[in-house]
C-alpha cells in the first residue's frame, strides 16, 4: 500500500517539478515550488523519516516561499523565452540521468532490510543509542553526539547565509545606511484587514509556544534545533507580515537578530569548548555530568538550543533584509 | 459500544472523504475564481472537520485526539482567513466575478 | 589530554569560533584584528602540525570521542599538513596585505561581516583539509563556499556579482554531485569515513553504482577545482574579487578541491576498481593537458592583469593534475608540490596586482605603463613571484616543474607529449608575465599615472608580499619541506593502490 | 514488483534531469535557483530512499517494542544537514539576484553577459 | 477506511494540483497552493494512523499552524508590488483575461 502511495506522489512531484520549469511567469513557478516542497515532505513522511519531513514542511511552508515571494518582489516575474541552446543542456541532462539510471540496477532495492547500508554503521546507532546516549530519537542522537561536528557545521552554514544576505543587501539600523525609522511606518497591506490580523495574532503565541514543543521533544519525537528555528522564525515573519516591517524590527531589533545569530553558534562552539577543558574530546559531551549518559543528554539539549536560536535568528534576518529592501 | 462508535466514525470518514473529493473536482471544474474558491472552502472546513472528528473517534482519549483536536482548530481558523485574504485581494485588484447567468436575468 | 593532542581540531575551531564574534562587532578595525590574529594562530597550529608529520607520523583526532566510523574522525598526514600550511599561510599573509584596499572597498559597517565571512571560508578549506569523513568533507565544502561567494561578491565593480552568481551555480552543482557520489557509496558500503569505506568497498568494487559514483565524485570536484573545460567560472571571479580576496583563493580554494579530488580517488576508488587508475590517467591527462594549452594561450592576449593571471591558474592547475595522472611517486609529488609552489607564486603575484590596484585602481596593462617608477619594490616583488611562476631556476617553481618534466619522461610516449607541452607552456608563461613586467618597467607612464599620487604601496602590504615572494626564493633554494611532505603524500597515496 | 524498488531511484534520476536542465538552459537566474533546489531536492529523495526498511517505522524508539524495524537514521541526518545547506544557498543566491537586478535592471543572464560586453 | 480516505485526499491532491498547473490568474494558483497545504495536512494525519504511529502528528500540526503564511506572504508582497509598478498590475490583470 505505502508503496503505492510513494509510486502516486512521486509521480507528482515530477509533474510538478517539469511545471516548474516550463512555466514562464516566475511567481506560478514559486507557487508550484510551494506544492513540490509539501509533496517532498510527504514522501519524507512515508519513506518513515519523520524528523526530515517536519524540516521540510518547516523549511518548506513557513521560510523558502517567503524568501522566494520576497526575491521576487524586487525583481521581474516574467521570465523571458529563450530557447538557446536547450539541445545542448538537453544532451548533458539526459547523459547524466541515463548514467544514474544505469546505476540503479545493482542497487538494494527499496526496504531491502539486507542492504549494506542496514549493515555496518547504522545498527550500531539504534543499539547503542538507549545505552551510550539514552534519548528515545536516534536521529537526535546521530545528530547531536555521533555527528555532532556535521551539525556544528550545519549551524555555520546557517550563519554564513545570514551574514551573506546581510552583507549583501544590508538591515536598516544595523548593516547598511537605511536606519529603521526610513521604513515605511505602519499598516502593511494586510494589516489594513481585520480578520486576518486578528486570526493571525491569535495564531503567533500557538506557533511559537509550538516551536518551544518541537524544540525540546526533540529529544522524544520528531523535532530539534532546527525545526524549532524555522518555525519560530515563520511566526515572528507572520507578525512581520501583519503589523509591517518597522513595526516587527522593533519588537527584535537588528542588532538583538544578529546576536542571536551569533549566539547560537557561540553556544554550541562554546560547549565544545567546555568539553575540551573539561578533559574530554571537542563536542564530548560526556565529560559534562558525572554520569556519561546524563552528560550527553545536557550536551545534546545545549547544543540543540544554540541551533534553534541561530536558525531562527538567521532566517529572520535573511527575512527582513529582503522584506526591508523593498520598503 | 465501540461497534457503534467505530461505525460512525466510518461514515464521518467516508463523509469527509466524499467532501474532499467533491471540493476537490469542484476546483478543477468550477468556471470562475470565486466559484472555485467556494470549492475549495468545502474542502476545507468540511471535509477536514469530518475526517479529523472520524480519526478522532478511533483514536479514543489520548495525546492523539488532542493533537487533533488543534490540528482541526488551526485549520478551521487558517483556511477561511486565507480564502477570505485572497478573495479580497483578488476584488480589489479588479477580477470580477464572471457571473454571466446573473446578467441573462430580466431587469426587475 | 594535553592541548597538544587537540591540534587538529582547533585548526578548525579557532578560526570557526571567532567568526560568529566578529558578527557581533561593530568596528572595522577590530574585526580587521580579530580576523588576522585568529588567522595568524591557525598558521602557528599549522605550522606545529607540520613539525608533528615530517617523520610520517599520522594524527587522529576523534571528534566527540566516539571511535571512526560511527563518529567522526580527523586525520593528518603529510599531505593534509601541507594544505593546512598553505591555506592558513595564504589567509593570514592576504588579510596581513589586503587591509588598507579592503577598507576602502567596502562600507566600514559591512566589513566586521567580510572578515567573518574570511574566517568562515578558512575554518571551512582547512576543515576539508583535516577531515576523514566524506560527508563532513561536503558540509565544509559547502562553508567554504558559502563564505567565499561572500568574499568575491564584496567586489566592487557589478560584475563581481554576475561572476559570484555563475560561481555559486556551479559550485553548488559541484557540490551535488559530489553529495550523490558519496550516496551512493555510502549505499553499496554502509559508512562515511575514508578509511572504511577503502575496505568495504573491497567487497562491491566493480558494480556499477560503486563506478558511477567515481564519475559523480570525480566530475564534482574536478567543477570546484576549476579543472579545464570546468573552469568557466573561474576566470571573471578571479577577476572582480577584491584584490586581497583573489590573492587568497587563488593561492589556495581550488587546491583544497584538487586535494579532496586526489584523496578520494586514491584512497577510496584506485584500489577497489578495475582499470580505474588507467581511466584516470586516460581521462584526465588530455583534459590536463588541453588545460594548460588552452589557459596559456589564453592568458598571452588577455590585457587585464587579472584576468592574465586568472587564466595562468587554469593552466596552472593542469599541470597539478597533470603529475597526479602519471600515477607515479615523481608525477605525484611534482604534482602535489607544484600546488604549494603555485600557490607561493600565484598568491606573491595577485598580492602585487593588489599592491598596484591599490594604488591605480586599474589593472588594464595600458595603466600600468611605467608603474615601476613609482612603486620599485611592489614591481620587483611582481618580477620575483613572476619568475617563480614561469620557473626560473632558483625558484620554487622551477623545482615542481623540474619534477614534472622528469616525471614526463617515465611516462613514455604520452609522457613526451605532456613536456613538449609543458615546456611550451612556460615559455607562453615567460611571454605573460614579461608583457607586465616590460609594460611597467619600460612603458611610458599614462596620464592616470603621472596626473595621480600613485606611490609606494603601504607597507603591509609590501611585507606581505615579500615574505611570499621570498618564500619563493627560499623554497626554490632549498626545498626540503616542500618536497619532504610531498613525497610523503606521494607515498601514501600510491601505498593505496593495489 | 523487482523493478518497483528502483521507482524511486529513476524517480531520482528524472528529478535530477529536470532540475539540472533548468540549471543550464534557463538563462533566468531566478530559474536557475529553482532548478537548483529541485536539483538538491533529487539527492534529498536518493538519500531517504536508501533508509526506508520494509516494515520499519521511523528511528524512534518505542518503549516496550521488541523486534520492531527501525529505518535508519545516518541518511536522514545527512539529509537534515542537506537541507539546512540547501536553503542557505537558496537565500545568498537570491540575494546575489536583488543585487544583480539593481545593478543591471535584468536578471537574464544572456542580457547581463551583453551588457558586460557593451561596457 | 483510512485507505479509502487516503486515496479521496491523493486525488483531490491530483485536482488541485491541476488546478495550479492550470492558473490561469495568480489567485487560482494561490488557491490551488493553500489547498494542497491543507490537504497535505490532512494526509499526514490520516497516513500516520494507517502507520499506527499516531506521535507523527506533530507534522501535520506544523502545516496547519504555518502553511497559511505563505498565502499571507503572497498577498502582502504582491500586493505591495503591484502598488509599487503599474506593470505588475496590467500584467497580472492580462493574464486574468488570457485566461478566460
Amino acid at each position: 500500500m505505502t508503496v503505492l502511495f510513494g509510486i502516486f506522489l512521486l509521480t507528482l512531484l515530477v509533474i510538478t517539478a517539469i511545471g516548474i520549469v516550463r512555466s514562464e511567469n516566475l511567481f506560478a513557478a514559486v507557487m508550484l515550488s510551494g506544492i513540490f516542497s509539501l509533496l517532498m515532505a510527504a514522501n519524507f513522511f512515508i519513506l518513515d523519516a519523520a524528523d526530515v519531513a517536519l524540516t521540510e514542511a518547516a523549511v518548506g511552508a513557513g521560510i523558502s516561499t517567503v524568501l522566494l515571494l520576497g526575491a521576487l518582489a524586487l525583481t521581474p516575474m516574467q521570465e523571458r523565452r529563450n530557447r538557446a541552446g536547450r539541445w545542448v543542456a538537453l544532451g548533458v541532462v539526459t547523459l547524466t540521468a541515463l548514467m544514474v539510471v544505469y546505476a540503479t540496477f545493482e542497487q538494494p532495492r527499496l526496504g531491502d532490510p539486507e542492504a549494506p547500508v542496514h549493515q555496518h554503521v547504522a545498527p550500531w546507532y539504534l543499539e547503542q543509542t538507549p545505552a551510550l546516549v539514552g534519548i528515545p530519537n536516534v536521529v537526535t542522537a546521530v545528530l547531536g553526539t555521533f555527528r555532532g561536528y556535521d551539525t556544528l557545521g550545519e549551524v555555520i552554514v546557517v550563519l554564513t547565509a545570514g551574514t551573506g544576505v546581510l552583507f549583501l543587501l544590508g538591515l536598516p539600523g544595523a548593516i547598511g545606511k537605511r536606519q529603521r525609522e526610513d521604513l515605511a511606518s505602519g499598516r502593511s497591506y494586510l494589516g489594513h484587514h481585520l480578520i486576518p490580523q486578528v486570526v493571525g495574532q491569535l495564531l503567533i503565541p500557538f506557533i511559537l509556544l509550538f516551536a518551544l514543543y518541537v524544540q525540546f521533544h526533540g529529544e522524544y519525537g520528531p523535532g530539534g534545533g532546527f525545526q524549532a528555528g524555522a518555525i519560530f522564525a515563520a511566526g515572528f515573519i507572520l507578525y512581520s507580515l501583519i503589523a509591517g516591517e518597522r513595526e516587527a524590527l522593533s519588537i527584535i531589533s537588528p542588532r538583538a537578530l544578529m546576536a542571536l545569530m551569533a549566539g547560537g553558534a557561540l553556544l554550541y562552539g562554546g560547549v565544545g569548548v567546555v568539553c575540551l577543558l573539561l578533559g574530554g574530546s571537542f563536542l564530548d559531551y560526556s565529560v559534562l555530568a558525572s554520569d556519561p549518559r546524563t552528560g550527553q543528554q545536557w550536551g545534546i539539549l545545549a547544543i540543540e538550543l544554540g541551533v534553534g536560536i541561530s536558525v531562527a535568528g538567521v532566517l529572520l534576518a535573511i527575512y527582513h533584509a529582503f522584506a526591508a529592501r523593498g520598503r | 459500544m465501540a461497534s457503534w462508535l467505530d461505525a460512525l466514525s466510518y461514515l464521518l470518514l467516508l463523509g469527509g472523504g466524499a467532501f474532499v473529493l467533491i471540493g476537490g473536482i469542484g476546483l478543477l471544474r468550477m468556471p470562475d475564481l470565486y466559484t472555485r474558491m467556494h470549492a475549495a472552502s468545502l474542502t476545507d472546513t468540511m471535509g477536514t472537520l469530518l475526517v479529523l472528528t472520524g480519526i478522532m473517534l478511533q483514536a479514543g482519549i489520548s495525546l492523539a485526539t488532542i493533537k487533533l483536536a488543534a490540528i482541526g482548530l488551526f485549520l478551521l481558523l487558517t483556511s477561511p482567513t486565507a480564502t477570505y485574504a485572497l478573495s479580497n485581494a483578488a476584488l480589489m485588484s479588479g477580477v470580477r466575478p464572471n457571473a454571466q447567468w446573473l446578467d441573462r436575468r430580466p431587469e426587475p | 589530554m594535553s592541548l597538544d593532542a587537540h591540534l587538529p581540531a582547533l585548526q578548525v575551531v579557532v578560526p570557526l569560533l571567532v567568526a560568529p564574534l566578529l558578527v557581533l562587532l561593530r568596528d572595522a578595525g577590530l574585526a580587521w584584528a580579530g580576523a588576522f590574529a585568529a588567522s595568524l594562530m591557525a598558521l602557528v597550529l599549522a605550522v606545529l602540525q607540520v613539525a608533528q608529520v615530517t617523520d610520517g607520523a599520522v594524527l587522529v583526532y576523534e571528534m566527540g570521542g566516539w571511535p571512526a566510523p560511527y563518529g567522526i574522525e580527523l586525520r593528518i598526514d603529510g599531505f593534509n599538513a601541507l594544505i593546512l600550511l598553505l591555506v592558513t599561510g595564504a589567509s593570514t599573509l592576504s588579510l596581513l596585505g589586503g587591509r588598507e584596499s579592503l577598507a576602502r572597498d567596502i562600507d566600514d559597517d559591512r566589513q566586521p561581516l567580510f572578515y567573518a565571512a574570511w574566517l568562515i571560508s578558512l575554518a571551512g578549506l582547512s576543515g576539508i583539509a583535516v577531515t576523514g569523513d566524506a560527508f563532513n568533507v561536503f558540509v565544509f565544502m559547502e562553508i567554504s563556499s558559502l563564505a567565499t561567494y561572500i568574499l568575491i561578491a564584496a567586489g566592487s565593480d557589478r560584475r563581481a556579482l554576475t561572476a559570484v552568481f555563475k560561481y555559486l551555480i556551479m559550485g553548488t552543482i559541484g557540490a551535488t554531485f559530489y553529495l550523490i557520489g558519496v550516496g551512493l557509496v555510502y549505499m553499496m558500503t554502509g559508512t562515511l569515513n575514508f578509511a572504511d569505506m577503502e575496505q568495504r568497498l573491497a567487497e562491491v568494487a566493480d558494480q556499477r553504482p560503486v563506478m558511477v559514483a567515481a564519475g559523480f565524485i570525480t566530475v564534482g570536484l574536478a567543477l570546484k577545482a576549476a579543472v579545464f573545460p570546468l573552469h568557466v567560472w573561474l576566470p571573471n571571479a578571479y577577476a572582480y574579487a577584491p584584490h586581497a580576496v583573489t590573492a587568497y583563493i587563488a593561492a589556495c580554494s581550488t587546491k583544497v578541491a584538487l586535494y579532496v579530488l586526489l584523496r578520494f580517488d586514491f584512497f577510496v576508488f584506485q584500489g577497489n576498481l578495475a582499470g580505474h587508475s588507467a581511466q584516470f590517467t586516460s581521462f584526465l591527462i588530455p583534459l590536463a593537458l588541453l588545460g594548460i594549452v588552452v589557459g596559456s594561450a589564453i592568458a598571452v592576449v588577455q590585457s587585464d592583469v587579472k584576468r592574465i593571471l586568472a587564466y595562468s591558474s587554469v593552466a596552472q592547475i593542469g599541470y597539478i593534475l597533470l603529475g597526479a595522472s602519471f600515477n607515479s611517486l615523481t608525477g605525484l609529488t611534482a604534482g602535489i608540490a607544484h600546488m604549494f609552489n603555485h600557490a607561493l607564486a600565484k598568491g606573491a603575484l595577485f598580492l602585487a596586482v593588489a599592491a598596484i590596484g591599490t594604488r591605480l585602481g586599474r589593472l588594464q596593462l595600458r595603466d600600468i605603463a611605467g608603474v615601476a617608477q613609482r612603486m620599485p619594490w611592489t614591481m620587483a616583488g611582481l618580477a620575483l613571484a613572476g619568475a617563480s611562476l614561469v620557473g626560473v631556476p632558483g625558484t620554487a617553481g622551477f623545482i615542481s616543474k623540474w619534477l614534472l618534466l622528469e616525471a614526463s619522461m617515465e611516462a613514455g610516449v604520452i609522457g613526451i607529449i605532456a613536456a613538449v607541452v609543458v615546456v611550451a607552456s612556460s615559455l607562453a608563461a615567460a611571454v605573460y608575465v614579461w608583457r607586465i613586467v616590460e609594460r611597467a618597467y619600460f612603458g611610458s607612464p599614462g596620464p592616470a599615472l603621472s596626473a595621480g599620487t600613485a606611490a609606494e604601496a603601504p607597507w603591509p602590504l609590501l611585507a606581505a608580499l615579500w615574505i611570499a615572494g621570498l618564500a619563493n626564493v627560499y623554497f626554490g633554494l632549498v626545498p626540503g619541506l616542500p618536497l619532504e611532505l610531498s613525497s610523503s603524500a606521494a607515498a601514501e597515496l600510491l601505498g593505496h593502490l593495489p | 514488483m523487482e523493478l518497483l524498488g528502483l521507482f524511486n531511484y529513476w524517480i531520482f534520476a528524472v528529478l535530477l534531469m529536470v532540475g539540472f536542465y533548468a540549471v543550464i538552459a534557463k538563462p533566468n537566474m531566478v530559474k536557475k535557483l529553482l532548478g537548483l533546489s529541485i536539483f538538491q531536492a533529487a539527492v534529498f529523495l536518493l538519500y531517504i530512499t536508501m533508509d526506508k526498511v520494509e516494515g520499519g517505522t521511523a528511528p524512534i524508539i518505542q518503549p516496550g517494542a521488541v523486534d520492531q524495524l527501525y529505518s535508519n537514521p545516518l541518511p536522514q541526518v545527512l539529509i537534515l544537514t542537506a537541507i539546512v545547506v540547501g536553503i542557505s544557498t537558496t537565500a545568498l543566491g537570491l540575494a546575489i539576484v536583488v543585487r544583480i537586478f539593481e545593478a543591471y535592471g535584468t536578471i537574464e543572464e544572456d542580457e547581463t553577459q551583453q551588457l558586460d560586453i557593451e561596457e | 477506511m483510512y485507505v479509502l480516505v487516503s486515496i479521496a485526499i491523493l486525488v483531490t491532491m491530483v485536482l488541485a494540483l491541476v488546478r495550479a498547473l492550470l492558473g490561469p490568474s495568480v489567485y487560482d494558483r494561490v488557491l490551488a497552493v493553500n489547498m494542497f497545504g491543507t490537504k497535505t495536512a490532512l494526509l499526514i494525519a490520516v497516513v500516520a494512523f494507517l502507520f499506527g504511529r499516531p506521535d507523527f502528528l506533530d507534522l501535520a500540526l506544523a502545516y496547519a499552524l504555518i502553511n497559511f503564511i505563505g498565502v499571507l506572504a503572497v498577498l502582502q508582497f504582491f500586493q505591495n508590488a503591484s502598488t509599487q509598478s503599474e506593470a505588475n498590475v496590467d500584467e497580472a490583470l492580462d493574464r486574468h483575461r488570457d485566461g478566460r
